[in-house]
Parts: C-alpha cells; structure tokens; sequence
C-alpha cells in the first residue's frame, strides 16, 4: 500500500492539524475538520486541551460518532465545564481568553485572508457563500489555525472579499486596521503546512505533506511560494492517528 | 436603512411604556400568537442554526402569508431558506446562512440573493450579538473589536469606526437592534411567560429585552409555582413576554435542548427537493408542509413518529450520564 | 385617642407611599420603607404588583416579619419570578421595563433633587453620607416616589450635592442634562404629599396629612411652598391598612 | 487617576497570555490564596453589601498587612470598614458604603474619608457595573444613561459626557476596571475552578472576567464530574480562576444564599463597637477577632457556634417551601 492510500486528503488534513495543538490550551474550534481535529489531539495527546464552541460551550468532549451537525448543537456540550451565551462565549476571544482560533476555509489569499461570503463582484455575486458566522470575530481577535482544501482557486492572490481577515495587506496592515492582536498563525493543507513571514506576512511553505513535491503545492497555488532550505517534510499520520481519527468519525461526516 | 433599524430612545421608552407589563395570564393559540407579527415589521429570531428555532411561530406566520418582514438571527438555517422562500421575508440579518454545514451552500438562499435582489444582511456573530445587547440594554450602540479591516464591515455603513476616546484605540460602534417583535422557544415557561431555558442559551436573553414584543413557544407550561421555586433559573422575565404558545415538538425539524435532536432524515429529504429546485421544490414543500396541515400537530404527523421518537431519544441522552 | 396617636410618624409615612402604586406597576423599591411600603401594597390592594431590588430580583413577595436587612439579602428573593445579576437588573430601568422607581431620602430640594453623598463641602464635608447605590441609576431613568422624613435641614434650598437627580434646575434642565425619561413624581413625608408643577418642576404642596396644618409644613420646610385651593387633605390611615403594616413589620425593624 | 485604572488593550492581552489557562488543579491554602493580593494593587471584591462578601479572603489579607489596595466593590458595608480600618486600603471604588442600612451611617468611614482623608470614589451602582462589565467584554468603555446630570458624574473626570454618534443623545462612556485580583466567594466549584452561584449573582460574573486574576473560595469543592453534569449551571469557567480555597462559612458573619443569612448578634456588636470609637473600636475588633485568631475556624468559633446554627436555619429556610 502506498503512502496516500493510507488515507484520503481529509485524514491527513485533520491529523496534521490536530498536531498544531498543544495540551493546556484554549482553542476556538469550528465545525467540521476543526472540531474533529481538535477532538482527535484531546483523544491522542492533549487530554488539557480546552475547547470552545461558537454555540456557548467551554471545554467539551465530544462523543465518539456523535459529532455535532453544528456548533450550536447540544452534543457540543457533552461533558462541557461551561454552557454560556454565544455572544458571551465571544466576548471571550475579545478579553483574550482563547489562545488558538481554529477554522475552515473557502478561499485563503497570500496574507492569509478568508472569503466565506462572496464569489465575484460583492454587488452582483456570481455565488453567495454561506458568510462569516463567528469567523471574523475568531480571526480579528486570536491566533488562527486554518485547516481547508488545497486548490488553486482557492488559493488565491487576493480574495474577492475579506470576510475574516488575516494580514489584511501584509507589513503592518493588520494592527493599523484596529487588530493589534492575534493573525494567522498556520494553514493546513492536504499537501502542505504554511505559516507566514514576520515581516511580509506573506504565506511560507513550512514543511510538504508525505509524499508531495514542491511543484505539487505550486501549481495548486495562486500565487507565488518561497521555499527554502527550511522546508521540512511532515511525518505520515501514524496509526494510532488514523484509528482514532476513524474511530470520531465512523460515518465519514466530516472526513468523507 | 439606519433610519429604519436604530430607534431613538424616546419612543423605545414610548414603545414598551404602552405594554401591559403586569403579571396577567398570556396564554394563546398559535394563530393568535403569530398575528403578533405584521407586514413589514422587524422580527429577531431565538435560537441558532438548528437549535431551538421558534420553528411553529414561523410556520404559522408564513401560513399567515405575511409580507416584506426584515427578520434577524445570530445564524440561519432551514428557517432562512424557508423565510425567503415562502416570501414572507426579503431581508435577512445574519452571520451566516445556509442549510448547515452537512449540505454546503444554500441554493435557495443563493436563488434569492442572487437572481431575486433579496437581502441578506451580514454581520459578524459578534456583531449581531452586540446589537441585540445594546437592545437590551437600552443604549444607541456597543463598542467591539471585530470586523475592523474586513469587508464585512466596508458592507456596513450602519456601523461607525472611532479611536476610543480613551485609549485612541480603533474600535467598532455597532447600532442597537430593537426588533418589533421576537419569536422564542423554550423548553418551560409559566402563563405569565417565565421563561427557562435549558443548556445553550445562543442569544435569546439579549434578544427578549431587546424586542418590543415577545412571543414565547415553550415545549410545556409549568406552574408559576414551580418558577418561584427556582427564580435563579428564569432567563426571560415575564414582563418581557406578551403571548405565551405551549408547542411540544415547536423546534421541529430543528433540535431543542434535552428533548429532542434534529429530525436530519426529514432535514436531508427537504434539502435534497429545494436545493434541487429552489423554486418548485420549496413551493411543493411548503404546500405538503406548511400550507395543506391542519394543525402543527398534522405537521409533525407528516415528519413522522418514527422520526419524532428517535430525535427524542437522542435528546433526551444528552442527560445519561 | 387622637388621630396622632393612632400611629407614628414612619407608619403613615409606609401607609401613604403605598398608596400611591396601582395595582399591575412594576416598581423598583430601595431597602427600609419603600421596600415595606410596596409590601404592603402588595398585600393589601396589588397583588399583581411586581417589585424589583437592586439585588437582582423581579417579582418578590418579602415574607412577614421577614424584612430583609438590604436589598442584596437573599430575603428579598421570597418567591420572586426570578432573580438575576445587579447591573442586568439595573439596565431593565434602561430599557425601560419599570413604571416607578421608590426610594428614601437623605435630603431633598425644591426640585426634587436628592443628596445621599456629602453634608457641606464635597471638597471637605462635614459629613460624608453613604452615597448614592442604585438611587441614581433609578432617579435618572424612571419615574420617582420618595418617602422621607420631613425636617427643615432635609428639605432645603438646593442640595449640597445631587446624588439622584430630580428635576436639577427645574424647567427643562433635566432633559437638558441628558436624562429625558422619568423624573421626580412624589415625595411623601409624614406631613404631607408632594408634587411637581408641570412648567417650573417646583415641588408642590398635593394634600395635608391629616391634622396636619399649611404652616406647620411651611415651618419645617426650607423654600417656600405655594398652596392653593387644590391642596387637598389625606384620609386618614385605616385600621387594615396599620395592622396590615403592623404584621409585615412586628420588629419595628423599619417603621420605629 | 484615569492613566492608572484603564490598562492599553495590548497590556491587557498581554497579562492574560501569561497566565495559565490549563484545566489544572488549583486548590491552595488560605494564606496562599491571599498572598496574591500584593501591596498597592487593585482588588476587586465579589458578592454585595452582607451578601456572598469573600469574608475569609478579606480577612487573611488583613492579616497579612498588606498596604494601599484599592478596592472596588458594587456596595460596601462592613468589609469596606475593616479594610479602611486595618489600613490595608486607602481607597475604595463603589456606590455606597456604610454598615448596613439598619445602623445608619458608618463612623468608620466618616472617620477614614472626612479626617484621613482616604479616597471613597463614588459610582452610580450601574456605573460600578458597567465599568466591570466593560473590563470583563474587553472594551474600555460602556455607554449608560445615568449619573448624566448628576454631581457624581462632576467628581468622576474618569467618565467622559458624549453626544451619541448615532442619535445624538447625550450618553455617559464610563472606563473598563479591570482588577488585579478579584476576590470571590460562591457555594461551589471544582478544583479546576468551574464555579457554580446560587441564587443572587450581583456582579461577580463580570469581575470574574474583567479580573488579571481571581481567587476563589468556595463553601465546598465539588468533583469536575458534578460540573460537567449541569454546564448551563457554571457561572464562571475555570480559565479564569487562579486559586481555590474550600472555606466553609467563608462570608460570616455576612450572608451566603441558601446557606447562612448574617449572624446579625455579631454584626450588632461589631458596629457598636467600633462606631462608638472607629479607632481604638476598630483595633481592638481587629486584635480579637482577626489577628490573634490561628484559623479561620477560630474565628468561626469567636463568632459562637450558636448563631453560625442559627443563621445557618435561616439561611437553608429559602429553600423550606
């Protein structure tokens, strides 16, 4: 068996993003690879790890198969520490409670910018996506884990829209916008892990997925990516963490 | 659009100084409670997503076949594509609106904003939230830090960037929103509309202040007896509600807390036929669905009781343990 | 036995501030006599009277010989309809979900202005007073009832300092202030029963207690009050209306 | 003034970055609890007047003679006393302050502010509110209606006037506080810090969060299970807590909901003695009663096991019916 039919592109998206997070922390978790992910480090690694859901929740433990449809459903709570308000629960992310937002993505330009909202021209959309929900509030206010899908139109030089800003426009854009804190910190990929310059703020290739060649991320790239002599290759998931990841989700749900 | 949406605050004063706010016995029907809702009014919507939505005062009220209502919730659902659909609404005010995760995009929603012109609003979930709270609290407005930067508020022209006359800090003033009537379910209140609301609250609190009408649902009405013995547990004071439905199953096909998940067979059919045809198929929903039943009873007949007892039954597990 | 003797000085004071909530109000009550005095509205003539405290309670029915020692005590919580945070119980008068706000007073002016901060000098007072708790927050956003002893030095001039706004500077000074809602309504001593002209917001004199004298209320007030063929003269406390007080408070915790 | 109450937003990240936020046992001794209250520093002070007053924390910080705290606290009453009086604050933050409304004015802090001339900063009590609630949000200020008007808005050049951006109405903008230390006592947490308030609630959930830190005791320490069992009943999470202290009869000789009322014998006393001398009155209730004590259960026995029974009667009853 080779390497990538160990797993499908959403497994290897949700263990590699599980290992971004560190046990003791405060995560803002998304529905969907987010949830899952983070679920997964709490099961494997970080039995600390504290997770919040947009819906009001602090610190749950969601059920093995009974992953939530939603954020703002009650298997959210299952053994939480906390049931609160949502926009309570956001106020957190504004005091500074939340070390690590943890989202999806639609479309992810060079700084790190989300469009969840539109498809084209804003005034006359070809689509209109879904839109921010509590991700602009997660990005504005906290370090950002991103996990999505890697393709090149979604990996665009600027997004058509800033619904959950990363850099904004690089240097420093982002404080001068009224975001002194938090940014993108990671983007997690089927083919790579990213992170971002400190000065530039652009989007860095830190290390290649098992198996996938610079070019491969590139050319699914829309725009242009540094690598270096830095640029590491990922450990593959290990067993442990594709049985566990198999383990959350039996039905496929989120990792289809 | 400001105009419409930020009420001064003298005639909110005028507005809720008119309410028969004494402890009186507010029981109705279910058309009677959703004849609260008028053409063209503001309505704020309880609940999040596929939780606890007032789905029994909707359906009533797209039955009533009300007009050009500007509704508002933290996040929508099913409850948004059936709002546009129906056209009861053309303007939504939301963070986020789609099916559900589980479906991707809405094509009914994309239907109506797309070819229709219809509006769907968006704010921040924080944002919608600090506009009901300073609703409730009875202020012009509330100071956040999100959206600053976004284009999320490049849209919103009725929200003000300021240096904080403190610090010099950026921040966000967002308006107040004073719906004109709310729509609520719960899982007990009183006739009186004390009202208890069980495991996630979302932003019904701020929202019930924040309305100048309340209608409750609730799954049962208990006594007021049995709310005085626990006065720490009422989230929604009576004075704020004026007109009380008792609705078990009123969330359906949504979930509400400790009593019932979402019914998702019934939730994949409905997504399958409109996103399909946003057009056809919602109108063949709502015929089968909203408009030929009798009663919510026949309604939730039409669900099925299969359906009914096994969501009730996963509702009910989330006090097993 | 003279109609004086039939009662003290605080008991008509509690007797004639009941009288002046209506049945289905939702009114806001400071701790002493306007929390026994709405009790005993409650108990005589309103039962569908609502009472809010500062505490964080709404709808409580304070139990007989059980009055609390604050507002903040958990005895003002007896069967409430529900008991929440003291700042959220302070922003439904906001909001404006209370009809009357009903209060004690230190010292007032002729344009119903309270000072419950400083005698003298703020800068170097001769005596600093407890100050001002919720009577602020209530006397700037609904309507005032006061029920307070009726001595030359309480009823002066102009305070030495607005704690609770009345009136301020009488005419349109108060909306002008910032505070367009609510304002002072009546004052209740153990002589007579206070209004405010609509134009000037003077106090003005409503109604004698009984035996009580047009001079006898000018000599222990410290502005001239006008009287005019209006001033009416207050009934006389009923027999239910003293027993009823009488039971509520059999210590004489509050009405000594 | 103003420069030392409102921390830059930064600062405040900055703080909160540092501290341990893990799911992690917390329990410590009293004197440990009260060590971290350091000279100088602002301390936040939960429950209200007699009620939930965090008693034993204020009493082993006494004890351990710290200097120059200001203190902030919705209303003060005898706590406020005692710490004027132990001179371990010189300044307090609040919208009332004597004993209690039964024994009028307080000689003690009539002695303190009219001849010491320590500073009793007066709020409007919704100010007071405010401003914690502004401090928990993350914001630096609030917008309110009262105090507008008012000569206790002229003594606070901290709040700032403003003509509302939006509707031009006159608003008041009173300033984020955000405690170093916030003390609190509840009737029950875990070990991690997840606490759970019955009944009154005053201001004590956003000083929890408006605080850099928080101590809590707690009448007694129940299992994370317990917690987890009925989320909706945590009022503060346990990120926010950095100690626990299990200190039963933790507010006498003031109130705990359900528990005890005031022991009012020793409140009595307490005020005769020390209004009829608000210095050597004081010293020698302080030498008695907290200094020379070995324990905070000595100090409950001081109190006499006969009214701590009896208020503990009383304090139970709420829940008789």
């Amino acid at each position: 068996m080779t390497e990538a039919q160990r797993y499908t592109a959403t497994e290897i998206l949700a263990i590699l993003s599980a290992r971004q997070l560190r046990d003791g922390q405060v995560v803002f978790a998304g529905v969907g690879i987010p949830l899952l992910a983070a679920t997964l480090a709490q099961r494997l690694r970080c039995p600390g790890l504290t997770i919040l859901f947009e819906g009001g929740v602090i610190g749950a433990f969601v059920e093995p198969g009974k992953l939530p449809p939603s954020t703002n459903d009650q298997r959210c709570t299952k053994r939480a520490n906390m049931v609160l308000g949502s926009a309570d629960v956001l106020l957190l992310l504004q005091r500074g409670y939340v070390d690590v937002g943890f989202m999806g993505g639609a479309q992810i330009d060079q700084y790190g910018n989300l469009n969840s909202s539109f498809i084209g021209d804003p005034a006359a959309p070809k689509t209109r996506l879904p839109g921010t929900g509590g991700g602009n509030d997660i990005s504005s206010l906290t370090n950002m884990i991103v996990a999505m899908k890697h393709e090149k139109r979604r990996f665009v030089e600027h997004v058509d829209f800033i619904t959950s800003p990363g850099f904004i426009r690089g240097d420093e854009s982002r404080g001068e916008s009224g975001l002194p804190m938090g940014g993108m910190f990671r983007v997690i990929t089927e083919l790579a892990v990213f992170g971002f310059s400190e000065r530039s703020r652009r989007m860095k290739v830190l290390a290649l997925n098992p198996g996938v060649s610079r070019e491969e991320v590139q050319d699914n790239t829309g725009f242009s990516l540094d690598f270096d002599e830095t640029t590491a290759m990922t450990e593959p998931p290990t067993d442990s963490e594709l049985q566990t990841l198999r383990l959350l989700d039996p039905e496929r749900l989120f990792t289809a | 659009m400001l105009e419409a949406q930020l009420e001064p605050y003298t005639r909110l004063r005028e507005n809720i100084s008119k309410r028969d706010r004494s402890l009186r016995e507010k029981v109705v029907s279910l058309e009677e409670a959703a004849s609260f809702v008028q053409d063209g009014m503001k309505v704020g919507i309880g609940g999040s997503t596929m939780s606890r939505t007032p789905m029994a005062l909707i359906w009533e009220v797209i039955r009533q076949r009300r007009k050009n209502l500007s509704c508002s919730r933290c996040i929508v659902s099913t409850d948004g594509d059936l709002l546009f659909g129906s056209g009861v609404s053309d303007h939504i005010i939301t963070s986020w609106f789609a099916q559900g995760i589980l479906w991707g995009l809405s094509k009914v929603m994309r239907h109506h904003v797309e070819t229709q012109k219809k509006n769907y609003e968006e704010w921040s979930h924080m944002g919608i939230g600090m506009r009901f709270r300073a609703g409730g609290m009875g202020v012009p407005f509330l100071p956040m830090r999100a959206m600053l930067g976004s284009d999320v508020m490049k849209q919103r022209p009725e929200a003000k960037p300021v240096n904080c006359p403190f610090t010099g800090e950026k921040l966000l003033l967002v308006p107040a929103l004073n719906p004109d009537v709310a729509l609520i379910h719960v899982q007990r209140c009183d006739q009186y509309g004390n009202a208890q609301i069980d495991g996630l609250q979302f932003m019904d609190i701020d929202l019930a202040l924040a309305a100048n009408r309340v209608i409750l649902t609730t799954e049962r009405i208990v006594s007021n007896d049995q709310i005085r013995r626990a006065p720490d547990q009422t989230k929604i004071p009576f004075f704020c509600v004026d007109a009380v439905v008792e609705v078990p199953y009123g969330s359906a096909p949504h979930e509400c807390f400790g009593l019932y998940e979402p019914m998702l067979k019934h939730m994949e059919s409905y997504v399958a036929q409109v996103n399909a045809d946003p057009v056809n198929g919602m109108r063949e929903y709502l015929e089968r669905y909203f408009y030929e039943p009798k009663s919510w009873n026949e309604y939730l007949a039409l669900i099925g009781m299969e359906e009914l007892l096994e969501a009730s039954q996963r509702g009910r597990s989330i006090y097993n343990d």
